[in-house]
């Protein structure tokens, strides 16, 4: 079958202060086909498909689409040459509602659009592709699962046929995620074409027909995705080096008990359902507990009020035998508990800060890096710069606005900062969302090494196979509750799975 | 005086005396509502004044004192706007040095573009003619009520403008790529929005209601023109852009209550109403009792889940590539 | 430099003038302007008049007037109460020039103060307002509560009352010297409140006009309000003449016969005047006044002559008795009929 | 041709020192197009304007007194500014500073008298602090707006002190104002007008350099000024800073009213809200919250006030002119800001058709 050729990006170089995120890449997506866009964080993936929408422009470099030169000033004239794309990171309006941020920007929308009819057509568009939302509910009040579901309809709303897709599984749950890619395929055959960004091997090897990798904004080769015969090639392309794939972790030796949950409920706000409810556990030093769970289901809630930043309503939480229930998130840092949060952006760094002084928000209190109220910068550079060396993190300089980093050296310099001030409990969520595997191979190395050197740790995450890997038991979370806590070698798929969908234990034994 | 006359004249003057206030409040809404905060506002508030006063004084015509105050009031906006906009200067000190800029200019020009006979000066003019007052037949003797069927075209036009502000806002498609870009101007800008040119559109328009606001003053309310004769109403119409959650439908509420109350301490004093408090105390009462209700108003949004949360982007400017 | 400005014999005398407002409101700063102006067709090329407008009645003021003895002013006029301290600092520092402040009660050996008895005007429009009112409700629109805002209504009341025992006077404060919105609107609440005639002590024609607007009657003040609006529904205007007292000073000064003094002028040397009297009121009313303003001139008549009593029935001033020109500036109460508080 | 306008690397030095002179010769310019218009010789003009503010010993002395409430209040808002907390009320604070330090001068007669200085001050900043300490708390418990809150509270210190001076508190002889401080609580002057608030002044811009850049406080307050959430994930309470800052952004207004009061006014009367915090806003911003450069602006614009008397003896200009060749002086200034840290390029025509 003769290919024709619907994209063309030829010798594209785009700079930024700093760094040169795109050099001389050339992309060429077929019609009906899906480009894998591999690549490190931070090798210009987003970059690249951002002067495809228009939001970026190239330094040099020109763009042919459907064999036409094409200058895209503005994602209105990709969008009229049928380009769409859903970001890594949402484009949603938070006070809008689903129907309103699915219109929004629509060039030939009458002066008042007809919101009914608008409905109706989102409400078939949701059937046809399976896609359950509600037009008129307000997009904050969305899970991340639902927003994700916004987004493709979008796309589907606006009728592209070139589908660029950033990382849109990083933030969902596997059964979401296998929904989406069920969603992807139908729309793929359809004839649309796609380039799509993951880091997730297995994705790319279902769905794309080429891949392609970047490293450090070059492209460092494309290749059939039928040549490829071990995912670690993929791997060690997108890295430069052999990536392992087996996680180094010691023989499990529980220590004493640093964590305990006692029946810990915090109200809702807006529902009559407890955000979290009648929670019990205890994490040991050397112990790493992990909690899965679709996402919304309370786990982050979980993760703030061990940490002191949400309030509980009954129970308490103990921490080294002592009462820390409802205490300040300093006393409980000072406790030892070290934190990395769930929206790194916004709770983990402060962009506009460097990432020196990120890297510092921890120990800056302490003598370490400071005499009485004083703190000392040259004590703080030398501190930074042995943590930026330490955990390889991609910076032209400690002084660099910690925004201008990819996401995964910003989750690197959080996971720097709290591991090296980590005093024996470690609270982590989601931490390797959106990374490389280069990453998420540093991530989980490290958090497993602090489990071997004693300490507790308690892992949120939504991939299975990370709870399986580097878990040494996993408790599962439903509409606020723990339904099952398990040793991690006794957790099956499908176990976890129905405890993820609320399916009890008894139950499963009923059937 | 009954009671219920007195509560009728106290509406007509608070109407009288809120429209100016309104239009500026109103203005300020849409502008801050696409994420620019002007506050530049009195000052271009009493350019509006003057220059509708200067060109109603010259050629009689009231309709041109509007569209000519409403012009500058929006040709001022735009220094702002290209400032903050375009050059991505500081909204806060934009806005403050308009202020100075526009006070002072308008109070020279005062002195620069009255007639020979005045030695230039515009102070002490009176005009030929100046918004009266329509009644609406039968409705205007309704108590209470009635008040608002015996104002002038100025106010007139707000009973318009309100409701439609509200509805463009809220139900057409230019509301909402307004409301997108206030508060995510990334996201916006992805769904193919030209952000900018869209903050531009409203800052602008937002000093066209303040050039209003400033000629409901000189060629309505107090026809006639005097140095800073807006007297500090631009900086209470930023307050109650505030205390209407910038909603344009709640903008009358914040009128009313202001206009209310400060007419209300006359009404009182007029009254001969015995004062427990000193005078003063009540030269102050709208500003405390405003603060006091945005208290009690934020206080119980807060348990009915937040609606005084200001347009996210509000006061940042935008660049599509700066993170 | 001082320097300059002597170098020649027939150089002009440099006058210093200071206001607090721009004297183009056609209020306060603008009737001392009209003094000013007065001067300097009185004297030709033999002076120069440098002015300052709206000057903060803070340590700015200071800083011009050492700016205008710098530019070698010999004498400086400033015309607001809060200037004086200022002045009177800067007259300790600068024995060679003569300083003349208006409206406070400070001097030093080179310093004098000066100001007019208003209040004698405000008693002769009273009369009027109390002629003219059909309801006997007249309305006041004052600024602040100070001793002269407070002395201006009681005058007016007295001459009110002297023709209409029954007349009230209510007074509203706009806590502002000068702000169009908030005078007008404080006006219209007294016409609201059924007042017939509207009086103020304010620095715009607001209330004034508020008052014609709804076919009331007004009483101006500073200026002649009735060729401001045009309108002879303004009865009456009590105004200052300020040259009256400039004019000799500044000769004074030329002469090297300068000397300090505290001077509260009245009716007798013109320092305030009554405007033309409107065609509405009667002609009877009109001479009464007249009459009534010659006495003022005599000094055979005091407006505040007791007994008087406060609008809570104290006796304030005992009869048979003219107030002592100390408890006038000090006066911070309300004689009866007046319907208001002074504190 | 398009242009676009590209984010340097990093701040550009050179740029710090070029953008002001360049803006100040745009200014020049624009004002002396103004002043022809006005018949007015622009030279002329602007020699008088720097004679002004610094032709004499007088002059220069009177330009340093005014920069004192200047730059004070500049670091009063510049603190609040750190958290994004807009603090447009350091005028009623500094109204309240007034008023706190003429309650002690007046009533607390039985001090001894070395002490009603000091504890006049102090009682100037525990008044303005508490006035800005309102609106923190009003933000910290329950995020009430902060500049609705504190504009209004301006008119309301402005509306007290107005009843202080021309009722409850006004001295017995006088139309307005209260009694004259005693002179012994004076701060003294010790060159011509300037009077040793300036180092009270001076000191204060050092160990706010110090506490805001140096120390861990400091550190925290950047932290929430430029992500309130991730300092709270840090250990960083955002309620407690935010009242602190407030408390100590309205002492330092109120001392600055406190001072000035003290060594300038002497009484508390009309004229007591001269602006000096709503300038100080700019001063603040245009420092970029650095109380170094604060010292310098607050100078500049000093300066401009000072000199702009001349306008009215030189140039026979009505004073409204000051504030349009002010105005003219900081629009361009403002829009000058960009290229510190932006270069502005013409877009690339290459490719275009
Ligand atoms: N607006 C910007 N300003 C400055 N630098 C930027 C900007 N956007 C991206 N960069 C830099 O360009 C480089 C490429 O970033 P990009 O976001 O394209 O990476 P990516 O491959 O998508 O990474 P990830 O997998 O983490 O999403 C990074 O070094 C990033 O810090
Ligand atoms: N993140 C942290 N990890 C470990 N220890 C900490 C941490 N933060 C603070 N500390 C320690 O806790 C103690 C108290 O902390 P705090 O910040 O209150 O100290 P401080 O500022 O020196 O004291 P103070 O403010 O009371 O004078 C200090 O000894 C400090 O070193
Ligand atoms: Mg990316
Ligand atoms: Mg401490």
């Amino acid at each position: 079958m003769e290919k024709t050729l619907v994209v063309e990006m030829k010798n594209i170089t785009k700079r930024f202060p700093g760094v040169v995120a795109n050099e001389d890449v050339t992309l060429q997506l077929h019609k009906g086909e899906v480009l894998a866009l591999l690549g490190e964080n931070g090798a210009g993936k987003s970059t690249l498909m951002n002067m495809l929408v228009g939001l970026y422009r190239p330094d040099e470099g020109e763009i042919y689409v459907n064999g036409k030169h094409v200058i895209i000033n503005s994602p209105q004239d990709s969008m009229a040459l049928g380009i769409g794309m859903i970001h890594q990171e949402f484009m949603l309006v938070g006070n809008l509602t689903v129907a309103e941020n699915i219109i929004l920007g629509l060039k030939d929308l009458p002066t008042v659009p007809p919101i009914s009819e608008i409905n109706e057509k989102i409400i078939e568009l949701s059937k046809k592709y399976d896609l359950k939302v509600d037009p008129t509910r307000l997009v904050e009040t969305l899970t991340v699962g639902e927003q994700q579901r916004v987004e493709i309809l979008k796309l589907l709303y606006r009728g592209a046929d070139i589908l660029i897709l950033d990382e849109p599984t990083a933030v969902l749950t596997p059964k979401e995620s296998q929904e989406l890619n069920k969603i992807l395929k139908k729309m793929l055959s359809e004839g649309k074409s796609a380039i799509f960004i993951t880091h997730k091997m297995i994705e790319v090897l279902e769905f794309s027909e080429t891949l392609m990798v970047l490293r450090k904004g070059k492209c460092v080769g494309i290749k059939p995705t039928a040549s490829i015969k071990e995912l670690s090639e993929i791997a060690n392309l997108m890295v430069g080096r052999p990536v392992l794939f087996e996680l180094e972790k010691g023989p499990f030796k529980p220590g004493k008990v640093r964590v305990e949950l006692k029946n810990v409920s915090v109200n809702s706000k807006t529902h009559t359902r407890k955000t979290l409810d009648s929670i019990s556990f205890t994490i040991r030093s050397g112990e790493i507990l992990g909690i899965a769970g679709v996402a919304g289901n309370g786990q982050q809630p979980l993760s703030e009020v061990i940490t002191g930043l949400m309030r509980v309503n009954s129970g308490s939480i103990i921490i080294d035998g002592e009462d820390y229930t409802n205490k300040t998130p300093l006393q409980i840092i000072k406790a030892g508990v070290s934190h990395i949060p769930a929206d790194r952006g916004r709770m983990g760094i402060v962009g506009d800060m460097s990432v020196g002084e990120n890297l510092s928000m921890k120990k800056y209190r302490t003598q370490e890096l400071s005499n009485h109220h004083m703190i000392n910068k040259s004590k703080v550079r030398q501190f930074a710069s042995n943590l930026i060396q330490k955990f390889v993190i991609k910076t032209p300089t400690q002084f660099t606005s910690a925004k201008f980093l990819s996401g995964g050296n910003i989750q690197k310099t959080i996971l720097a900062r709290e591991i090296n001030s980590c005093k024996g409990i470690l609270i982590a969520v989601y931490p390797s969302r959106g990374l490389d595997v280069g990453a998420i191979e540093s991530v989980r190395q490290n958090i497993i090494a602090q489990r071997d050197r004693g300490s507790a740790v308690l892992l949120v995450s939504e991939e299975l196979d990370e709870l399986r890997t580097v878990c040494d038991r996993i408790a599962v979370m439903f509409e606020g509750r723990i339904m099952d806590i398990m040793d991690a070698q006794d957790a099956s798929t499908e176990k976890i799975g129905l405890l993820m969908a609320g399916v009890e234990r008894s139950e499963e034994c009923d059937s | 005086m009954n009671s219920l006359d007195l509560i009728t004249k106290l509406l007509a003057a608070t109407l009288a005396m809120g429209t100016s206030l309104t239009y500026a409040t109103l203005g300020e809404v849409f502008t801050e509502k696409s994420g620019v905060l002007n506050l530049g506002l009195e000052g271009t508030m009493l350019m509006g004044a003057l220059s509708g006063f200067a060109v109603t004084f010259h050629t009689q015509s009231l309709m041109l004192g509007v569209i000519i105050a409403m012009l500058t009031g929006g040709l001022f906006s735009l220094i702002h706007a290209f400032l903050t906009i375009s050059l991505r200067s500081n909204q806060v000190v934009t806005g403050l040095s308009i202020t100075m800029f526009g006070t002072g200019l308008a109070n020279f020009l005062g002195k620069r573009l009255g007639p020979v006979e005045n030695n230039l000066n515009l102070v002490g003019l009176n005009l030929a003619a100046k918004f009266e007052n329509i009644q609406i037949p039968l409705l205007h003797k309704i108590p209470v009520i009635g008040a608002f069927f015996d104002v002038s075209i100025l106010t007139y036009l707000l009973y318009i403008l309100l409701p439609l502000s509200w509805y463009f806002m809220y139900k057409t498609k230019h509301g909402l790529t307004l409301r997108s870009v206030g508060e995510a101007p990334r996201t916006a800008a992805a769904m193919g929005i030209n952000v900018n040119k869209t903050r531009y559109i409203y800052t602008v328009l937002g000093g066209f209601f303040a050039g209003v606001g400033g000629a409901a003053l000189s060629l309505s309310f107090t026809p006639s023109w005097n140095d800073s004769m807006t007297g500090g109403i631009g900086w209470i119409a930023i307050a109650l852009v505030i205390f209407s959650a910038w909603n344009p439908a709640r903008v009358a509420i914040g009128t009313l209550v202001f206009g209310g109350i400060t007419s209300l301490q006359f009404f009182l004093q007029a009254a001969g109403f015995k004062m427990v408090i000193p005078v003063q105390f009540l030269a102050i009462a709208p500003y405390f009792i405003t603060v006091v209700t945005l208290i009690i108003m934020t206080i119980n949004s807060i348990k009915n889940k937040g609606s005084f949360a200001s347009p996210s982007a509000l006061g940042t400017p935008f660049a599509i590539d700066e993170k | 430099s001082t320097e300059t400005a002597e170098m020649s014999e027939d150089a002009p005398m440099k006058v210093g003038v200071i206001y607090v407002s721009a004297p183009g409101d056609f209020g306060y700063s603008y009737m001392h302007d009209q003094g000013t102006i007065a001067a300097e067709e009185y004297f030709g090329d033999k002076i120069e008049v440098i002015r300052m407008e709206n000057i903060a009645e803070n340590e700015e003021s200071e800083r011009a007037m050492e700016s205008l003895i710098d530019e070698g002013c010999k004498i400086i006029f400033a015309n607001s109460y809060n200037y004086q301290q200022y002045m009177q600092n800067v007259a300790k520092e600068h024995p060679d020039v003569y300083f003349e402040h208006c409206s406070g009660y400070l001097d030093n050996e080179n310093m004098s103060n000066y100001f007019g008895r208003m209040y004698q005007m405000r008693y002769l429009s009273g009369i009027i307002a109390g002629q003219m009112s059909e309801s006997g409700n007249l309305g006041y629109v004052g600024a602040f509560n100070t001793p002269e805002v407070v002395r201006g209504i009681n005058a007016f009341t007295l001459g009110a009352r002297s023709v209409n025992p029954d007349a009230t006077v209510t007074v509203v404060w706009t806590n502002t010297w000068f702000d169009p919105s908030k005078e007008k609107q404080a006006a219209e609440s007294l016409l609201d409140g059924g007042c017939d005639v509207i009086a103020q002590h304010q620095d715009t024609t607001e209330p004034a006009k508020a008052a014609i607007d709804r076919g009331a009657y007004a009483i101006g003040y500073n200026a002649n309000f009735m060729e401001l609006t045009g309108s002879n529904h303004v009865l009456v205007s009590p105004m200052w003449n300020w040259g009256s007292y400039m004019i000799p000073e500044i000769q004074k000064a030329m002469d090297g016969t300068w000397t300090s003094q505290s001077y509260w002028g009245g009716l007798d040397d013109d320092m305030i005047l009554l405007s033309p009297v409107s065609d509405l009121v009667p002609s009877d009313t009109v001479d009464a006044v007249m009459a009534l303003e010659q006495q003022m001139r005599d000094d055979t008549f005091d407006v505040f002559w007791g007994e008087l009593k406060d609008n809570t029935g104290t006796v304030r001033q005992a009869a048979g008795e003219k107030m002592s020109d100390g408890d006038m500036l000090t006066m911070d109460w309300f004689v009866e009929g007046v319907i208001g508080s002074a504190k | 041709m398009r242009f676009i306008i590209e984010k340097r690397n990093e701040k550009s030095k050179k740029m710090q020192v070029l953008i002001p002179i360049y803006s100040l010769l745009i200014s020049f310019v624009l004002g002396a197009i103004v002043l022809l218009l006005s018949n007015a010789n622009p030279i002329q003009t602007y020699a008088a304007i720097f004679k002004g503010a610094f032709g004499s010993n007088t002059k220069i002395q009177y330009t340093l007194v005014k920069m004192i409430p200047l730059l004070m209040c500049g670091l009063a808002v510049g603190i609040a500014f750190r958290l994004r907390f807009w603090n447009i009320g350091a005028e009623g604070q500094y109204v309240m500073g007034v008023i706190g330090i003429t309650w002690v001068m007046q009533f607390w007669t039985w001090l001894p008298n070395v002490l009603v200085l000091p504890i006049g001050l102090i009682m100037a900043i525990i008044f303005g602090g508490l006035w800005g300490g309102i609106p923190g708390a009003l933000k910290a418990q329950w995020k009430v707006d902060e500049t609705l809150t504190t504009l209004m509270m301006n008119y309301i210190a402005i509306g007290i002190a107005e009843y202080l001076y021309i009722s409850a508190w006004k001295a017995p002889k006088n139309n307005m104002g209260t009694v004259k401080y005693p002179d012994f609580a004076w701060i003294q002057r010790f060159w011509g007008k300037v009077h040793y608030g300036i180092f009270i002044a001076l000191i204060l811009v050092v160990i706010l350099y110090f506490v805001l850049y140096k120390t861990r406080w400091g550190f925290e307050l950047n932290m929430i000024g430029k992500n309130s959430e991730a300092a709270r994930c840090q250990g960083v309470s955002i309620k407690k800073n935010i009242i602190l800052a407030m408390l100590l952004s309205g002492a330092i207004a109120g001392l600055a009213g406190g001072i000035d009061a003290s060594a300038v006014t002497h009484s508390l009367t009309k004229g007591v809200n001269s602006g000096y915090g709503f300038t100080g806003i700019i001063v603040a911003w245009m420092s970029g919250l650095n109380p170094f450069v604060s010292i310098v602006i607050a100078l500049f614009l000093a300066a401009l006030e000072t000199g702009s008397d001349a306008l009215q003896i030189t140039m026979h200009l009505p004073s409204a002119m000051g504030e349009v060749l002010q105005g003219l002086i900081l629009i361009p200034l403002l829009a000058g800001s960009i290229f510190i840290d932006h270069r502005i390029k013409p877009a690339r025509v290459k490719g275009d058709k």
